[in-house]
C-alpha cells in the first residue's frame, strides 16, 4: 500500500461542552492513502460529516475539537498537526492541499456572486501573484475539466441546474490541485443518472490528477463500487475498516453486515433483505460496551460492558483490514 | 420586465387606494377650518372674521362630498394641489416645495447614515461574536427604545444654550436666507446636527440589531463555511459572502424606511423647530388644513411607493436570483 | 464671488453691536405671504404687515378709552353717533416705490375693504365713501362706537396703483409689498423674515432699528428657548414659571410686561342645563373660584392678569368702564359666603355632595383642549375649589375640532373660554350675553353666546351701549349691562388677555412699561409700529 | 412608525433535520415550547415587563396620592413626602406614574391584541388562499402600509369625541396592523408548501380548521413577535399622542406627565425629575418588550440560539471563543480518550473534557 | 366498529384508475407573451394512464421531476386535473371539497415523501390519529372506543407498545416512526388505496426496510391498493409487482416488476438501471459500463421536445422519434411489458432488420 497522506489519530468532536455536549466523535483512527478513494459510510447521524469538518477545523459553533492529531504529509517534506497550525497557516492550508465538496451544493455556492468570481477568489487568495487573466484562464480550464462550456462562467448559482452546480463544485475543489479532496454526500440530491455521471467524471480525474478523495455517504453500494476502502461509521466511531470488495463479499461487524442488507440489489437473484433493527443511538446517552449492541443480532455477554478496539480481525485477509467487534477479537490494535 | 411592469400596476392601484383614503378620512374630523383657525388664535382673531374667513376659503359655497372628490382628482390631474388654508391663500405645492428639502436633506440624510452605521456596526458585531461588539446589544436595545422627542428635548435643555455651538432650534440662522453660500450652508448644517444626532441614536440601533441577526443567520449558511474552506480572508469572507447576503433583507427594510422619512418625523421637527414637512403636516392636521393634508399625504404615499419601487429595482440588481432571464 | 449672495452682509451684522431687532413668535411655519388683510398670511402671523402698512392713528389697547394718536391721518374725527368718520391725510407720507400717498389711496382702501367680503375682516358696514382733497370721509350704515378702533387703527391703507392692479386682493400673496411703513421686505424664508429700514421718504424720523428680523417658531417652548437664549429679543409668548426660565437667565435684561386688556378669559357655563339654569348657583360657583391660585398656578403669574373687579373688566384698561356701582367690589374667596347663599336657594349639602332642590347631585363637566395647558391646569383649580361647596367636577379634555364643535351647539357642561376684545367692555359682553347671538342647543352659535344665556333685558342694554349717541346713555347700557354679569353670572370671568410681550433690553431699550404704558408691547398688534419707533440703541 | 427588526426565519420550533428522536419523559415537549423563558434576554424582558405588569394592577392603589390632586408644594424637587417631586399644581409625579402605568399597558395591548387579531385573519387568510383573495387582502394590507400611522392617527383621533384608552387602543391596533399581515403571509406561504397541510388536507380536514389548527400553531412565535412589536408601537404612539395634545384621555398616562412637563417647560425650570422618569419608563417598557422579542427570535431561529452563546468554558476553567470557519481545538494530543479494553467504567460511558493536556 | 376490517373484496379488483391523466400548470405570463396568444405551461403530467388493483403494489420510478408526485397529488384529488379521468371503482369522480372530498379521501388516502414534514410539529400522535379517525368517522362513539381505536392503528403500524408513542410530538420520534404515524394516520381513514409518494426516500437506510416491509404487510392483509413512488428502482423490484417507468411526465415503460428491471425495453429505464449503484461492477459480475448516454439534462418541461421527448438524449434516436410521439407498444417479453418507444414498432423492427 502507498504512503498516506493524511492520518487522523484518535480524533475527538463535541458539540457543546460539559454535561450538554454531544460526542459526535470518538477516538477516530483513519488513515487516507495517498490516491486512493476511502469511502466514509453509516447512517445517518453515525458522525460522518462531523469527522470531516472536523479535521479542517470547519465545524461551526458548538462544535468543538477536544483531542486527537490530524497529521498532514505533504509531497515533499515533514508531516504536521494540521489542527496545530495558526489561523494564518490554516488559511494557507485549507483548499491548497484539501478541499472538500460540501453536503449540497446550492447551498455551498454564494448565490450573489457569479460563479467566476467564486473560483477565481480562491486563486486571488492563494495564489496572489497570479495575474487577472491568468486567474480566469485557470476557472475557465476548470470547468471545460468537469464539462461545463466556459461560457456559463459568468453565470449566477441559481441558473444552473442541480447537477453543474456539483460539477462547479467540484472543479472549484480541484482548481489549487489539492492532495486530498473531501466529497461530502456529493450526489445524494441527485438522480441516479447525474450521480453516475459526476462520480464517473470524479474517478477519472482522480486518475489523471492522482488526488486522494474521502468520499462519504450512506449509500454503502454506491461505495462499494467506486472506492478503494471502506470505512464504516456508527455512534461517532469507525467500526469497521477494509477494502471495498472484502466489505461487500464479507462484512465482519454486524453493522456492516445490516447495512449491506438493507440494500435491495437490482440486478442477480432476489436476496433476502434483513436490515437492521431498533434505531440510531442517541449520542447523550450512548449505550454501554459496544454502541451497536442493542440492536445486534449476534451481541453476547461481553458487548455490553466492554467498548471493542478497533484492530486487525483474525481472517485470512486480517493485515488489510480492521474492525471493533468482540465477535472478531482484535490480534493488534490500530491508531 | 414582467415583474416591474406588474410592481407598477399594484403600485398605482395602492396609490389610488391610499389617496382616496387620505381624501375621506381628515373629512370625518368635526369642525371646519375656519372655526379652527379662530381657535387658533384664541382671541386674537374676533368672531366677526368668520363670515369673511368663510369666504375667502371658498367654503360658504356648499358642495357635496362626492363632487369635491371628483373636483380633487381634476386637479390632481392639473397637477394642482389646491390652496392652503393655514397659509391661506399660499398653493400647496408651494408649501411642500419649501419644507420638503429640509425633511429630504435632515431626515433622508441621517436616515442613510443611519442605515449604512447601523449596518456596518452590525456586520461588526454579527461577525464578531463575543468580542467587544457585543457590548453595543444592550445599550442599543435600550436608545432604540427611547423616545426620541424626549431625547431631543433632553438634548435641547443639555447642550444648547448662550454660547453654544448648536441652536436649539431652527434649520438655520435667523437673518439668512436660503442660498448655497458659505454662510448658509454651515449654519444650516450647524442646526442640523443635534436633530440628526437624535434620529441617529434612536434610530441606528434597529439596523445594527436586524444587521446583526441577519449575519448570524447567514454566518451558519454552507457558502460561508465553504469560503472558509477556501481559505479566504476573514475580510472577504465577512465582506463579500456573509455581509452581502445578509444586507438583502435589510434593503426591504431600508427602503420602507426611506418612505417613512416624509411621515415619521414629525416629532423631531416639532421639537427642534425644524422647518420641514412632518412639522408642516402636524400644523394642517391641527388647523384642519385639508388641502395641505392631502398634498402632505399625497407626497408621503407616493414617497413610501417609490422608495418601495427603489427597493424593488435595488433587490433585482442586488439579489441575481430575482433576476429572470428573457 | 460671494458679493451678489443675499447673506453676504451677516459678518458685517455680527461684528458690532447689533443694529438688527430679533423678533419671534410662536405661530409655527409661515409661508410668503404678505397680504396685509389677510390673518393667514406671514405678515399677520408675525406682526410685520404693521411695519410695512400703516393704519389711520394709533390705538393703545392697554388704555383702550384714549383716542388714537394720528398716524396716516392728521386728524381722526368722529361724529357723535359713530355713523361717520372725517380723515385728514397727512401729505408728507410715500409708499416705499416713491410714490406720495393720497387720501386717494385711503379712500381706495375702504373701497377696497367695502366690496371685498373676504377683506372686509371685521365685517364693518361701510356706506359711504368721499374723497375731497386730502379729506376722506366715510360713513356706516350702524353705530362704530365700539369698533371705531378697528377701524382707525386695524385696517392698513395700502396704496391704490398697485392694489388695482391685482386681480384677486383676497388671495394675492403680495410678494412684493409695498406700504407707507419704515420698513421694507429685504428677504423671505419659511423660517426668517428680514426686513429693512427705508432709509428715505419715510413721512417721520426714521427708527434706530436698522433691521427687524422676524422668526416664526414652531411652538411655545421653542420660543421661549429662544428668548432665553437671547436668539429673539421680542416675543409674546406664555413663559411658564418666567421668573425662573426667562428673568433669571439674564435679570438686568429680560423683562416681561404683561398689561391687560379689554378682552377677558373665563368659565362659561351652559345656563340650558340643569342645576346651572339657576344664577344663584352660579353666583355660588363665582364666590370660590380662586382667581390668584389660576393666576400664580395656570398662568404664571402673569399671562392672563387676575381679574380682580366684580364687572370681569381687568385693572387699568377697564377701570374707566367699571359702573360706579362696582367700583372697588372686587372678587374674594367666599366659601362660606356661597354655602349660605345655596342653603337659602334651597340648595343641600349633604356632606361633601351639594344637591339641588329636586335632591339630586350637582355635577359638572369642565372641558377644554387637552393641549391648553393653562386652561386645563386653570379648570383643576377650579375643579378643586367647586369641590369645596360640594360640586364634583370632572375635566374632560376632548381634542380642540371636537371641542369647538361642542362649544358652539352648546354641548359642554362648563368651558374655559375666551371672550372677544376691543376698545369698550361691549366685545366681552357681548359674547357671553347677547341674545341674538344666541342659537338653540345643536345649532352652532359661532359668534358667541355659547352658555346660551337668555336675557332680553342684557341684549336691549348691549344694543343701546352700541348705538347710544350720548355718553349718558352708554354709562346708563353698561351699568345694566354688568349688573346682569354680576349678578346672574352667565359666565365666571377668570383673567384677562394681555397685550405685553417679553424682551430684553440688551441691545434695545425704549419699551412701553407700566410706567410708561404708550403702546401694546404685543409684537402682532398694529402698534408694533409705535413700539419700535420709540426703540433706542442700548449702549448709547 | 417603527420598523420591526426581528428577522424571523422559516424555522419551525423543535424541528429539522438535526433533531434527535429523543426518549425522555412526557412533557419536555410542552416545557420546550417555553423553553425561550429560559433565554436570558427573554427572561430578563419577562421580569422587567411582570414589573410593570404589576404596578399597571396595583398602581392606583398603592400610589401615594392621587395623581391630580393639587398641594402647595409647587414644584418641588424628590424628597421623602414626594419621591419623584411635584409639579407646577404641587401634584406628585411618582403617583402619576404609577398610575399612568395601567393606561400604557391597557394601550399597548389592547392595540396589540388588535392589530395581532386583525395581522393573523388577513395575513394568513391571504397566505393560505393564494389567488384573487390573497391579492386583495395584500393590496390592503400594502394600502394600510403606505397611510403613514402617526399621522392617520392622529387624524382619526381627532375626530373622536372623547379619546378614551380603548378608543385611542383600537384606533391605533386598526392602523397598525399591515406589517405583521405581511409577515404572517409570507410565513404562510412557506407553511403552506410544507407536506404537512396537504397531509392534513388529504385527510379530510375542512379549510378552516387547516388554518386554524394546522397551521396557527406553527406561527405562534412569529405572531408573539408580531404582537410584542405592536405593542411598543402601541405604547409609543399613545405617548406621543398625548404628547403633542392630540389626545388626552381623562385618565393619565406617561405621555401625559410629559406633556404637562414639556407644557411648562419643566427641563427649563430645572424640574428634571418631572421629565425625566416618564421618559425612561418608556424606555425601559421598549426595552423590556425588545428583549422578549429577541428571546422569541432566538428562540424560533435556532441559528440565533446557538449563536447566543458564544464562550464557552472548558472544563480546567479555559474560556474558549466559539468562531465560524475555525473550530477550537481543546487539546491535540493523540491520547484516545476512552480506553477500551480496561473495563466497564461507568464514566467512560460518557465521558466528559479531560483535565490533562498534551504532554 | 373498531376494528378494521381485513380484506374488502376480492383479490384483483381495480380501486383507483387514471385514464389519459393529464395536468399542466399555468406558467405566469411574461410580458411579450402578451402578444403571442400562448400560454405556457409546465407539461408536469401528460396522458399517463395507471390502474391500481386490490392487494397490489404498482410502483412508479423515474428521474426527478419527471411528475411522479403530481400524479399522486392528482389522485389524492390534491390538485384539479387539466384533462383525464380519475375512476373510483369505476366511477369517474371530480371533487374539490366539501363532503365529497372526504368521502373520496376515506378511500384513497396518500402517504408523504417527507416524514418530518408531514407530521404538523405542534400536535401530538395523539391528536394525528384522532382526527383521522374521527373525520371519517371511525373514531367510534366513546373515549374508549377511540383509544381502542388508537391503539389499534399504532399497532398495525408496528408501533409498540402504542401508550409510548401516544402523547409524543413528532419530533421526539426517529423518521421510521414518523413515518410509521404517517401510515397510521392514512389508515385511520380505512381506505382502499395508498398512495405513497417516496415515503422511504428521506429514512435512514436501515430504517427504509422496515417501512417498505410495512407496507407489504399491509397490502397483503389489508388488501390495500398502493402506488409506491420511487426514484430507486432497485426498491421497486423489491417491493412491487407492477412497475411504471416515467420520463418527463410522460409513461415511456410499465410491466411487472421483475421484467421491466431485468430486461428493460425503453432506453430510458436502461439508462437509469445501468446509472443504478451496482456493486458488483467492481466484482465483475455485471456486464460492462453502459453507454454514457446520460449527457444531456432533462427536457424543459414548459416546451417539452416533439415526438419522444428521451430522443434528444436517446442513443437510438431515429427521426420518427423526433417528430411523432410513440405509443404504448407490447414489447413481448412477458405479458403486460409495454414501452412507448417505437424501437419496437414492428415496422421499424424490420426496417432495422434489413
Ligand atoms: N450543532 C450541533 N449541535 C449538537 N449536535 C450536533 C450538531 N451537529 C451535529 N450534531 C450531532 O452530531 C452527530 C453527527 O452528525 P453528522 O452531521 O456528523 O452526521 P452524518 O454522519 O454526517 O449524518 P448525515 O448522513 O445525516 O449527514 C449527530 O448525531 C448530530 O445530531
Ligand atoms: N404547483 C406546481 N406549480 C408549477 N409547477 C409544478 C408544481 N408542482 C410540480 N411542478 C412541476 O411539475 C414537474 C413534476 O413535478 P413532480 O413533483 O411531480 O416531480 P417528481 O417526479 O415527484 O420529482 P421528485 O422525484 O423530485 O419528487 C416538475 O417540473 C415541477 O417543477
Ligand atoms: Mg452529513
Ligand atoms: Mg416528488
Amino acid at each position: 500500500m502507498s504512503d498516506p497522506v493524511l492520518e487522523i489519530r484518535n480524533l475527538n468532536v463535541e458539540y457543546g461542552l460539559g454535561d450538554q455536549a454531544v460526542r459526535a466523535v470518538r477516538d477516530v483512527n483513519l488513515t487516507l492513502h495517498r490516491g486512493e478513494v476511502l469511502g466514509l459510510a453509516g447512517e445517518s447521524g453515525s458522525g460522518k460529516s462531523t469527522l470531516a469538518y472536523g479535521m479542517t477545523r470547519l465545524l461551526a459553533p458548538p462544535g468543538v475539537i477536544t483531542g486527537g492529531q490530524v497529521l498532514y504529509h505533504p509531497e515533499q517534506g515533514e508531516a504536521y498537526d494540521v489542527l496545530g497550525l495558526s489561523d494564518r497557516e490554516l488559511r494557507g492550508f485549507r483548499w491548497a492541499e484539501t478541499a472538500i465538496v460540501f453536503q449540497g451544493a446550492m447551498n455551498s455556492l454564494n448565490p450573489v456572486h457569479k460563479i467566476s468570481t467564486q473560483l477565481t477568489d480562491v486563486l486571488k487568495a492563494h495564489r496572489p501573484d497570479m495575474s487577472e487573466s491568468a486567474r480566469h484562464a485557470r476557472a475557465r480550464e476548470m470547468l471545460k475539466l468537469v464539462g461545463i462550456a466556459a461560457d456559463r462562467m459568468d453565470a449566477y448559482p441559481h441558473q444552473l441546474s442541480g447537477g453543474m452546480r456539483q460539477r462547479v463544485m467540484i472543479g472549484m475543489a480541484l482548481i489549487l490541485q489539492p492532495q486530498v479532496v473531501i466529497m461530502d454526500e456529493p450526489t445524494t440530491a441527485l438522480d441516479v443518472v447525474m450521480q453516475r455521471q459526476i462520480l464517473g467524471q470524479l474517478i477519472e480525474l482522480r486518475e489523471r490528477l492522482g488526488f486522494s478523495v474521502i468520499f462519504i455517504t450512506h449509500d454503502l453500494s454506491l461505495l462499494v463500487e467506486f472506492s478503494n476502502r471502506i470505512a464504516i461509521m456508527y455512534g461517532g466511531r469507525i467500526v469497521e475498516e477494509a477494502p471495498a470488495a472484502a466489505i461487500y463479499r464479507d462484512a465482519l461487524h454486524p453493522y456492516s453486515k445490516g447495512l449491506l442488507g438493507s440494500f435491495p440489489a437490482l440486478r442477480g437473484p432476489r436476496r433476502e433483505l434483513t436490515g437492521i433493527p431498533g434505531s440510531p443511538p442517541d449520542l447523550k446517552g450512548m449505550p454501554s460496551g459496544c454502541s451497536f449492541h442493542p440492536r445486534c443480532p449476534k451481541a453476547f455477554e461481553p458487548c455490553s460492558g466492554n467498548i471493542p478496539v478497533l484492530g486487525r480481525p483474525g481472517t485470512p485477509d486480517g493485515p488489510s483490514r480492521s474492525v471493533a467487534c468482540w465477535l472478531h477479537p482484535t490480534e493488534q490494535p490500530v491508531g | 420586465m414582467k415583474y416591474l411592469l406588474q410592481r407598477i400596476a399594484f403600485y398605482l392601484f395602492t396609490a389610488w387606494a391610499a389617496i382616496t383614503l387620505n381624501f375621506f378620512i381628515p373629512r370625518m374630523v368635526p369642525g371646519d377650518p375656519v372655526q379652527a383657525l379662530i381657535t387658533k388664535y384664541q382671541g386674537q382673531l374676533s368672531t366677526q372674521a368668520i363670515d369673511s374667513l368663510y369666504v375667502l376659503f371658498g367654503l360658504d359655497k356648499d358642495k357635496g362630498l362626492w363632487q369635491e372628490y371628483l373636483d380633487y382628482w381634476g386637479q390632481l390631474f392639473h397637477g394642482d394641489l389646491g390652496l392652503s388654508f393655514t397659509f391661506f391663500p399660499t398653493p400647496v405645492s408651494e408649501i411642500i416645495s419649501s419644507s420638503l428639502p429640509w425633511t429630504l436633506l435632515l431626515v433622508g440624510i441621517t436616515t442613510i447614515i443611519s442605515f449604512f452605521l447601523g449596518t456596518g456596526l452590525g456586520v461588526l458585531a454579527g461577525w464578531r461574536r463575543g468580542s467587544w461588539a457585543d457590548g453595543l446589544l444592550p445599550v442599543t436595545t435600550f436608545l432604540s427604545s427611547v423616545p426620541y422627542f424626549w431625547l431631543g428635548i433632553i438634548a435641547i435643555y443639555l447642550l444648547t444654550g448662550p454660547g453654544s455651538f448648536f441652536p436649539s432650534s431652527g434649520g438655520f440662522d435667523n437673518g439668512l436666507v436660503p442660498a448655497f453660500d458659505q454662510y448658509f450652508i454651515p449654519s444650516a448644517l450647524r442646526h442640523s446636527v443635534l436633530p440628526a444626532l437624535t434620529i441617529l441614536i434612536s434610530s441606528v440601533s434597529g439596523w445594527i440589531l436586524s444587521m446583526r441577526n441577519m449575519m448570524v443567520t447567514v454566518s451558519s449558511e454552507d457558502y460561508i463555511t465553504v469560503a472558509h474552506a477556501k481559505g479566504l480572508t476573514d475580510r472577504r469572507v465577512a465582506m463579500s459572502y456573509a455581509a452581502r447576503n445578509a444586507l438583502l433583507p435589510n434593503v426591504s427594510g431600508f427602503a420602507l424606511s426611506l418612505g417613512f422619512i416624509v411621515g415619521g418625523t414629525l416629532l423631531v421637527e416639532i421639537v427642534f423647530s425644524y422647518p420641514g414637512i412632518g412639522f408642516q403636516l402636524f400644523q394642517a392636521l391641527g388647523a384642519q388644513d385639508y388641502p395641505l393634508m392631502q398634498g402632505i399625504f399625497l407626497i408621503i404615499t407616493i414617497s413610501v411607493l417609490v422608495a418601495n419601487l427603489i427597493a424593488d429595482v435595488a433587490y433585482l440588481l442586488l439579489d441575481p436570483r430575482t433576476r429572470k432571464e428573457g | 464671488a460671494c458679493g451678489d449672495s443675499p447673506n453676504a452682509n451677516k459678518n458685517a451684522n455680527n461684528g458690532k453691536t447689533a443694529d438688527f431687532l430679533s423678533i419671534g413668535m410662536p405661530n409655527g411655519t409661515v409661508t410668503e405671504n404678505n397680504n396685509p388683510f389677510v390673518g393667514t398670511s406671514a405678515g399677520a402671523s408675525l406682526g410685520y404687515r404693521w411695519v410695512v402698512y400703516e393704519p389711520l392713528g394709533m390705538w393703545n389697547n392697554v388704555k383702550p378709552a384714549d383716542p388714537a394718536k394720528p398716524w396716516l391721518a392728521s386728524d381722526i374725527k368722529w361724529a357723535a353717533d359713530y355713523k361717520q368718520l372725517d380723515v385728514t391725510i397727512r401729505d408728507n407720507a410715500t409708499w416705499s416705490d416713491g410714490q406720495k400717498l393720497t387720501a386717494e389711496d385711503v379712500a381706495y382702501t375702504f373701497n377696497l375693504v367695502k366690496s371685498n367680503e373676504a377683506l372686509n375682516i371685521f365685517a364693518i358696514p361701510i356706506d359711504q365713501v368721499t374723497l375731497n382733497g386730502s379729506k376722506v370721509t366715510v360713513t356706516f350704515k350702524s353705530s362704530q362706537f365700539t369698533t371705531w378702533h378697528k377701524i382707525i387703527s386695524q385696517i392698513p391703507i395700502v396704496p391704490k396703483h398697485v392694489w388695482e392692479k391685482i386681480k384677486d386682493p383676497a388671495s394675492d400673496p403680495i410678494k412684493e409689498p409695498i406700504g407707507s411703513g419704515p420698513y421694507t421686505l429685504k428677504t423671505f424664508s419659511q423660517q426668517g423674515i428680514v426686513l429693512e429700514r427705508r432709509e428715505t421718504g419715510y413721512w417721520q424720523e426714521k427708527p434706530a432699528v436698522k433691521e427687524l428680523r422676524y422668526t416664526s417658531y414652531t411652538d411655545n417652548n421653542a420660543q421661549t428657548t429662544a428668548l432665553a437664549t437671547g436668539q429673539s429679543e421680542w416675543s409674546f409668548v406664555f413663559i411658564p414659571n418666567y421668573q425662573q426660565t426667562f428673568l433669571a437667565k439674564d435679570p438686568e435684561h429680560f423683562k416681561v410686561w404683561a398689561p391687560g386688556v379689554l378682552g377677558i378669559h373665563g368659565l362659561y357655563i351652559n345656563t340650558t342645563q340643569k342645576p346651572f339654569d339657576d344664577p344663584t348657583l352660579r353666583r355660588a360657583m363665582n364666590m370660590v373660584i380662586n382667581r390668584t391660585d389660576i393666576f400664580n398656578q395656570a398662568e404664571a403669574g402673569y399671562f392672563h392678569p387676575e381679574l380682580k373687579n366684580v364687572t370681569g373688566l381687568p385693572e387699568g384698561a377697564g377701570d374707566a368702564f367699571i359702573t360706579d356701582a362696582y367700583k372697588g367690589q372686587n372678587f374674594k374667596v367666599d366659601v362660606e359666603g356661597a354655602k349660605a347663599l345655596l342653603t337659602g336657594a334651597g340648595y343641600k349639602l349633604d356632606g361633601t355632595t351639594l344637591k339641588d332642590k329636586t335632591g339630586k347631585a350637582v355635577t359638572i363637566k369642565l372641558s377644554d383642549p387637552a393641549s391648553w395647558s393653562d386652561y386645563q391646569t386653570t379648570l383643576e383649580i377650579i375643579k378643586s375649589n367647586l369641590a369645596e361647596i360640594g360640586i364634583a367636577a370632572t375635566v374632560e379634555k376632548p381634542n380642540q375640532n371636537v371641542w369647538d364643535a361642542n362649544v358652539q351647539k352648546g354641548d359642554f357642561g362648563a368651558t374655559m373660554r375666551w371672550t372677544n376684545g376691543g376698545s369698550t367692555p361691549f366685545d366681552i359682553y357681548q359674547t357671553v350675553m347677547d341674545g341674538d347671538l344666541k342659537k338653540p342647543i345643536g345649532t352652532a352659535a359661532q359668534q358667541g353666546n355659547f352658555g346660551r344665556f337668555d336675557s332680553p333685558e342684557a341684549t336691549a342694554a348691549l344694543k343701546a351701549y352700541a348705538n347710544a349717541t350720548s355718553d349718558a346713555d352708554r354709562t346708563a347700557a353698561l351699568a345694566t349691562v354688568q349688573k346682569i354679569f354680576v349678578e346672574q353670572a352667565p359666565m365666571l370671568p377668570i383673567g384677562s388677555d394681555n397685550v405685553g410681550g417679553a424682551i430684553s433690553t440688551k441691545n434695545w431699550v425704549g419699551w412701553p412699561s407700566d410706567s410708561d404704558p404708550y403702546a401694546p408691547m404685543q409684537p402682532t398688534q398694529s402698534g408694533t409700529l409705535d413700539v419700535i419707533m420709540h426703540l433706542k440703541p442700548a449702549n448709547s | 412608525m417603527t420598523i420591526p427588526t426581528s428577522s424571523i426565519e422559516q424555522v419551525i420550533p423543535g424541528e429539522g433535520s438535526m433533531a434527535q428522536p429523543e426518549t425522555g419523559k412526557r412533557g419536555k415537549a410542552k416545557r420546550q415550547r417555553f423553553r425561550f423563558v429560559s433565554n436570558r434576554k427573554a427572561a430578563t424582558g419577562l421580569v422587567m415587563l411582570a414589573i410593570y405588569l404589576l404596578f399597571a394592577i396595583i398602581g392606583p392603589w398603592v400610589a401615594p396620592y392621587a395623581p391630580d390632586a393639587r398641594s402647595n408644594d409647587l414644584i418641588q424637587s424628590p424628597s421623602g413626602a414626594h419621591w419623584l417631586g411635584t409639579t407646577h399644581l404641587g401634584q406628585d409625579v411618582f403617583s402619576q406614574l404609577l398610575v399612568g402605568t395601567r393606561s400604557v399597558i391597557f394601550v399597548g395591548f389592547f392595540a396589540g391584541i388588535i392589530a395581532t387579531m386583525l395581522s393573523v385573519l388577513i395575513g394568513v387568510t391571504a397566505g393560505y388562499l393564494g389567488g384573487k383573495a390573497d391579492e386583495g387582502l395584500s393590496a390592503l394590507s400594502n394600502v394600510f402600509l403606505v397611510i403613514p400611522a402617526l399621522p392617520l392617527i392622529i387624524i382619526i383621533t381627532s375626530t373622536l369625541e372623547n379619546a378614551e384608552d380603548w378608543l385611542i387602543a383600537l384606533v391605533i391596533g386598526l392602523t397598525s396592523w399591515s406589517w405583521n399581515a405581511r409577515v404572517l403571509r409570507a410565513q404562510t406561504l412557506s407553511l403552506r408548501r410544507r407536506d404537512f397541510v396537504d397531509a392534513s388536507r388529504a385527510t379530510g380536514e375542512k379549510t378552516w380548521r387547516v388554518i386554524v389548527f394546522e397551521l396557527m400553531p406553527n406561527l405562534t412565535a412569529v405572531i408573539a413577535s408580531g404582537f410584542v412589536g405592536t405593542v411598543i408601537f402601541a405604547v409609543l404612539s399613545e405617548i406621543t399622542l398625548a404628547f403633542i395634545g392630540v389626545t388626552s384621555s381623562t385618565t393619565w398616562n406617561w405621555g401625559t406627565i410629559l406633556f404637562w412637563a414639556q407644557g411648562q417647560q419643566a427641563l427649563a425650570q430645572e424640574a428634571w425629575w418631572w421629565f425625566i422618569p416618564a421618559g425612561l419608563a418608556i424606555a425601559l417598557l421598549g426595552t423590556a418588550l425588545s428583549l422578549i422579542n429577541f428571546g422569541i427570535d432566538e428562540f424560533v431561529s435556532p441559528r440565533l440560539r446557538s449563536a447566543g452563546k458564544t464562550k464557552i468554558k472548558t472544563i480546567d476553567g479555559r474560556t474558549v471563543r466559539m468562531r465560524i470557519g475555525f473550530t477550537p481545538v481543546l487539546s491535540n494530543s493523540p491520547e484516545p480518550h476512552t480506553h477500551a479494553r480496561p473495563l466497564a467504567d461507568p464514566g467512560a460511558a460518557t465521558p466528559v473534557v479531560k483535565k490533562e493536556v498534551a504532554p | 366498529m373498531t376494528s378494521i376490517p381485513d380484506a374488502k373484496a376480492p383479490a384483483a379488483e381495480v380501486v383507483l384508475e387514471a385514464i389519459s391523466l393529464t395536468k399542466h400548470f399555468p406558467v405566469r405570463r411574461k410580458l411579450r407573451d402578451l402578444f403571442s396568444h400562448r400560454k405556457d405551461a409546465v407539461h408536469a403530467v401528460d396522458d399517463v394512464n395507471l390502474t391500481l388493483r386490490r392487494g397490489q403494489v404498482v410502483a412508479l420510478v423515474g428521474e426527478s421531476g419527471s411528475g411522479k408526485s403530481t400524479i399522486a397529488r392528482l389522485l389524492a384529488q390534491l390538485y384539479p386535473r387539466t384533462s383525464g379521468d380519475i375512476r373510483l371503482h369505476g366511477e369517474t369522480t371530480k371533487v374539490k371539497g366539501g363532503a365529497a372530498f372526504r368521502r373520496y379521501c376515506s378511500q384513497v388516502q396518500m402517504i408523504f415523501q417527507d416524514p418530518f414534514a408531514s407530521l404538523n410539529p405542534t400536535h401530538t400522535i395523539r391528536y394525528h390519529l384522532t382526527r383521522s379517525l374521527k373525520i371519517h368517522g371511525n373514531a367510534g362513539k366513546t373515549a374508549e372506543d377511540l383509544d381502542r381505536a388508537l391503539i389499534e392503528l399504532l399497532e398495525r403500524v408496528q408501533l409498540t407498545p402504542p401508550e409510548r408513542y401516544l402523547d409524543k410530538f413528532p419530533h421526539e420520534l426517529s423518521g421510521g416512526q414518523r413515518q410509521r404515524v404517517a401510515i397510521a394516520r392514512a389508515l385511520g381513514a380505512r381506505p382502499e388505496a395508498l398512495l405513497a409518494d417516496e415515503p422511504v426516500s428521506m429514512l435512514d437506510v436501515s430504517i427504509r426496510l422496515g417501512v417498505l416491509n410495512l407496507l407489504r404487510d399491509l397490502r397483503d392483509r389489508l388488501n390495500l391498493a398502493i402506488l409506491y413512488i420511487t426514484h430507486d428502482i432497485a426498491s421497486a423490484r423489491y417491493f412491487a409487482d407492477q412497475t411504471m417507468v416515467m420520463y418527463a411526465g410522460r409513461m415511456v415503460e410499465g410491466g411487472d416488476s421483475e421484467t421491466v428491471t431485468q430486461s428493460p425495453a425503453h432506453p430510458y429505464t436502461r439508462l437509469l438501471i445501468d446509472s443504478a449503484p451496482d456493486p458488483d461492477r467492481l466484482a465483475g459480475t455485471s456486464d460492462a459500463e453502459g453507454e454514457d448516454a446520460g449527457n444531456g439534462e432533462p427536457p424543459s418541461l414548459i416546451h417539452p421536445p416533439a415526438g419522444c421527448r428521451f430522443h434528444p438524449r436517446c442513443p437510438f434516436a431515429m427521426e420518427r422519434c423526433r417528430t411523432e410521439l410513440p405509443v404504448p407498444l407490447e414489447i413481448g417479453d412477458a405479458p403486460g411489458h409495454w414501452a412507448a418507444c417505437w424501437l419496437y414498432d414492428q415496422n421499424e423492427k424490420a426496417e432495422v432488420a434489413q
